[in-house]
């Protein structure tokens, strides 16, 4: 089991959420979670006004999203991921995926533990 | 306002209409006051909202208080010399009774003493934009009951009260340029050196935390102006609901409207952006700025009053960066710079009831040329003497880690948000 | 209010001045409605925000028709025998035309009846404070429109209209002393009591969602409430915008200033914080107290009463976590106890029209206690009839998974923000 | 508003109280302008809030300046032929004095002007719901500009001026259900067909940054909207604020009260859910249909033109989905189909100063008719050619990137919350 | 160590905090770091109203909280969020554990490393 | 690879972010994602007062930064964190770091994965 971590583009979240809705629904939905962050990579924070002063953020908003899988859904994930969070030729802002080792998965309704509970 | 000795004048009948007028006034002028809340609070970051509008709520209490102890007494009490006002019966309002009337303007006097302790309230709580994130609460109540009582009244006395020495000289004001704009202003500027600025201030990410308060206390200021400029016909004319009301109103609502097209414009010119907060800034200083002209000018005039009010507030306000103060909110680079402005250009367009510059009448301006200078020096020594007592015995300043953490928390045991 | 029978008196013309103030007493009435929304909603947590604020806006929507439908009817039609008034042409106002006069004040007809329903749509949405966050919505508008019919319109006519039992009896009440705060927040009282407390109240964790609007609507509400006192002129003079609204007027600021200044005072000294709720809390509790004494007595009186409203107050708000009752926003802490000293209050330090006990005339003060007595027992039985009624067909309650995900989206289908 | 030209007739002395409800009533109209900033801001998502109340605060600043230059001599001056009106000295104002007195009313014209500008403001800022989250601001500045000037200032002469053709021939619009809410909402119509939808439209989860602001923004409306509404008793009668005033209050209140209720009651019914969103949408539902009929019909007239109001306004915003195109803010389905149904309810229910259909007078409802007709195809057409023009030239749209990261950070610079 | 993410029901979350002190506290109190995230399993996202029109969120609102433990108390910590998370039958949107494997933990405030700065 | 999460004071940002940039930035920035959670740890939640009764918080706010790096600035980032989050003398609620494993990092943009991609 691999627990992905992807920040991406806030705007995107739709199109990721239908991909991976794609790649993962087994007939039983898909599973996600969700979160606003603020990111800093390449892309530059954005310029904001105040009273005639501009200040320059350091933070872009960003959506982070969490996805624990089985090994064999890691892969259909990512690419998922992949295909809808890119801009048409791949900007600067995209953001990234991480995969960590995930040892176990336990489902709080049922107390069910491991693959199946995923 | 211009107003005559009540004691001399025969008693005029109650006038049923202007009484209406200046009740509705009176409750428009406390209005700004959360008005005036809400455009500073929307300002400031997210963990000071609530203090800086305790800035404004809190002189509705206190001076709401000492207005009608001692307040209403010292402005517009019998005069001594023309210097400050002083009438026993006027202390804790026990010699005035429902039937007193004011002067000859048909109105009751309890009414006359709402509408100007409704000015008494809001002028220190304009201060208060300078001190924003950084001054102790306890300190600012302390200093804004002095200031209002050394400073304020004995102001609206000279200015206001017939027999004070500058209403004597022939200083115009028709509803607080000096009295209340520039003597806020100009205390709003030597409190922010007194203080020092914001410790985070100069790296400067400090955006404000909800813009649309902002914008909504600039639209209720607005409304409330109506009655703080258009309710001063009181000091001019009866009936009070008449002529000079309806100027009043005219040239508040083009001044108001010019200038924050002009802000919009030079924004959009410099930056490419014409913001929300420029917007507001925009009305707030062309509403400063014809404050003291409004029933003395025409429409015409209102529009060139508030255009140029525009363009020196906002390189004020850019100023501020240069000369290293942090006035935190531009009570000065608006309020002071706007007045300013306000108070000589009643000398220029003004045509009602006295002539200005452009009217033909030179020693008009200079009149208000004097006026300005006077209120200048007696508030910015005043607000010295003052704010150096309170230094120097409460302290002025919240501790590093109060600011840090926030004044709200840390003074109020409160956050403004909880989502 | 008193006012004479209007079909006994001459035909006055319209005085333009008093119905000016009339109808900008009406629409500043209307006004506290959306500020009572904002005090009361800011107070609750972020999933009940909308439910809280409905509460208030849907007593605009329900009151508002009934009370030109039959309320005005009950309240002011021809008393039957002090009890309730009933006047086939004011039942849809259908027999009332634009030239219909009200008594001899010079407004028109219509102009009372709105103002007088304003205070009818206000009363009720009081109340809601003790039910938030658990009572149904569907229960709370019958609630609300049998309580109006019932209980309110009854006692306005009791106290305010010619020929009502309390009012022929000489119980003074100027703008709502009995008739708006003590049944509103007796009423809140018993509800509580009978909706039981929040599920997870005595845990405690219940923060405010958002204290900016609670401050804005205390705002709002002491800006609409100069029309709620000074426009209850209609009830004692001609023309209405004159003396007695001027006096009115001038306690009802002071009052409000001295129970903020009082209330943040106590907080200081109790927890070292001077809280921006405490601030709201005691503008409210002197706005309050002062109501049903503001065209009756002096400005330094006002200060007293708004004074010990605050004390009475705060200390009977921390009553409730000892006697354990859940009346979540504290309609009964701050209006009930609120209005009961105000009521009071008024037998006290009343000097004009009549005199009160410290003018020498302690019959007044024992009329008062008679008005409190009867307000307060009519109050809790009406409501606990009234109450129970709605309990026993449709349940006052939300099921405790609506209580836990919020009232916002379980009944309204709605979230107050998405940020 | 009906009214005779000043020139004609002998001066009239100033009434006070006339006077003081007319400079409430502007500036009650003028509050109705952040009211609406805040109704529309609550619906959009929060990166467009502050573009979205800008749309409402450029007309104060743009309209507000244009008014008194050349609007006001457009709409009120010497009529040419019915057609559109024009007087030198109206331009700037510079020629009318603080003594020119309105007509026979006995108020001073500069009130009059300004009441008028009020409405002059508001209009183009109702069109702007239509808008919403994608024009371009500046050409959304410079298409009020030119429809202002070119739509709704010959519209006013037509239909409130002496002379004005639609005056003349006898249609009856008390506050502006044709001028205002019909010229506006099918103006909105068009230009949204224009613009076309917002590109993530259809996918709808277009959810509501706060509705607590919507909420407020109504509140602001329905108070502002007792100036808008009793203030055009100014057409009418002298004094001004006498039974007509009365009358338009007590209809304007039950309107908005009774629309209120029944929106509610049909959202009970269709989904189970009463909204905070269907109540702030049923109260403007009804202020916009009561508002042409205001001082013509009874109360109880009143409750059916705000039942049904909310009945065909509340389909009309269903329609949108089916017919594909995106009134984001159902400009066009409130104002305009409420203004329609409203302007020819007049015609149904008028009983004062003229009779309608059910009072016997058929031909009141053609007239009423002709004038919803005119008024539909001039405003359609007239937007069809401005628009036309300024998207030829500047362009309608932002662009698509501008759309996706919002209009606040890319236009405005700025983001309305930092929590 | 291991690294304890779990996604609980909001209204959960004092509960959940209860139940882990007792789990964890061992005199210097306990430590979890909480977050609002929004969730999509098989429970369905909340609808809302506009003007009449439904509007299907696709998320529902979750929170996260997360726990660094030392090896022998990542038992007990499971057990404490499953025993105060679960709703009385077990109710889709209870949520979910993961449990990653955690190298390092270091205590800023002294610079300590390892299972005792956790 | 490793994934870097700490938890640190929110006034400690700036500083932060100013010497991870000192610590990582190789000509092309540097990268780091910040949420805002609200955290328990030895130091207890704020008190407020809610009409003279107080309420104390269980939770403070506390803002969390996530950093993926190459094994070799492991050391030099933490090293940077420790440094800028400490208060003067350290004090109880300056926070704690976690490092984890990193299985696979992705740049959404270009596809690249691994190493170079981080
Ligand atoms: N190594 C990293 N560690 C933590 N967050 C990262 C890292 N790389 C990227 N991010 C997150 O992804 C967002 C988008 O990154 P992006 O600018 O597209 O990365 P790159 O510059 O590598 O193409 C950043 O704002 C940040 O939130
Ligand atoms: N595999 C997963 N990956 C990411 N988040 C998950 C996963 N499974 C559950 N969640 C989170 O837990 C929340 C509750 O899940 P729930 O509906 O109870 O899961 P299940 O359908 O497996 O019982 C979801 O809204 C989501 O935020
Ligand atoms: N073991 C842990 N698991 C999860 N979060 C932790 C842990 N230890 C600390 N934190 C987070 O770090 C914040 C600050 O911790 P702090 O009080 O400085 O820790 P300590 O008491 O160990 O010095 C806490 O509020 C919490 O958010």
């Amino acid at each position: 089991m691999k627990l992905i971590i992807a920040v991406i583009r806030p705007e995107k979240l739709d199109a990721v959420q239908s991909a991976l809705q794609g790649a993962l629904d087994e007939g039983d939905g898909y599973r996600v979670t969700v979160q606003t962050v603020d990111g800093h990579g390449r892309q530059a924070g954005e310029v904001e006004y105040f009273r005639g002063q501009p200040v320059r953020q350091r933070l872009v908003q960003k959506t982070q999203i969490t996805i624990g899988v089985n090994d064999k859904y890691v892969e259909p994930a990512i690419q998922a991921i992949l295909s809808a969070a890119k801009t048409d030729k791949g900007e600067i802002g995209d953001g990234k995926i991480f995969v960590l080792p995930l040892e176990e998965c336990i489902r709080i309704r049922t107390g069910e533990r491991g693959g199946s509970a995923i | 306002m211009i107003h005559l000795l009540a004691a001399i004048v025969p008693p005029v009948p109650i006038d049923s209409g202007s009484t209406a007028w200046m009740l509705t006034s009176s409750a428009l002028v406390l209005l700004m006051v959360p008005g005036l809340a809400l455009f500073y609070g929307g300002m400031v970051r997210r963990k000071n909202i609530l203090t800086t509008m305790m800035h404004s709520y809190v002189a509705m209490a206190v001076i709401g208080v000492q207005w009608v102890t001692v307040g209403y007494a010292i402005a517009f009490g019998q005069s001594h010399g023309g210097w400050f006002g002083w009438s026993w019966p006027a202390v804790g309002l026990h010699g005035i009774t429902p039937a007193s009337m004011y002067a000859d303007k048909g109105i009751p006097e309890f009414v006359f003493i709402m509408f100007q302790g409704k000015f008494a309230i809001i002028t220190p709580a304009l201060i208060s934009g300078a001190v924003a994130e950084r001054m102790k609460f306890s300190s600012y109540v302390v200093f804004i009951l002095l200031w209002s009582t050394f400073i304020y009244c004995p102001l609206a006395h000279w200015v206001w009260a017939t027999g004070g020495w500058l209403f004597n000289y022939g200083v115009l004001d028709y509803a607080g340029g000096t009295v209340v704009h520039i003597s806020a202003g100009v205390s709003a500027l030597v409190l922010s050196y007194m203080l020092g600025p914001r410790r985070d201030h100069p790296e400067g990410t400090l955006l404000p935390n909800n813009l649309v308060l902002t914008l909504l206390g600039a639209g209720l200021l607005w409304f409330g102006w109506f009655g703080f400029n258009a309710g001063s016909a009181v000091g001019i004319e009866h009936p009070v609901a008449g002529a000079s009301a309806g100027l009043a109103f005219a040239t508040t609502q083009t001044a108001a409207a010019t200038a924050a097209l002009v802000w919009m414009l030079i924004e959009w010119q410099h930056t490419g952006k014409p913001t929300s907060l420029g917007m507001a800034s925009g009305i707030v200083a062309g509403l400063v700025a014809i404050t003291p002209a409004a029933g003395h000018v025409m429409p015409l005039s209102a529009m060139v009053i508030g255009a140029v009010a525009s363009l020196v507030c906002f390189y004020a306000v850019r100023l501020k960066s240069r000369l290293g103060y942090d006035d935190s909110l531009d009570a000065f680079g608006v309020h002071g710079v706007g007045g300013i402005w306000g108070a000589l250009a009643t000398g220029l367009f003004a045509v009602t009831p006295v002539a200005g510059l452009f009217a033909g009448n030179a020693a008009q301006f200079t009149k208000q040329a004097v006026g300005v200078g006077v209120t200048i020096a007696f508030a910015a020594l005043g607000t010295w003497v003052i704010a150096g007592l309170v230094k120097a015995t409460m302290g002025l300043r919240v501790s590093e880690q109060q600011e840090r953490d926030g004044l709200d928390i840390t003074i109020h045991g409160e956050r403004g948000y909880h989502f």
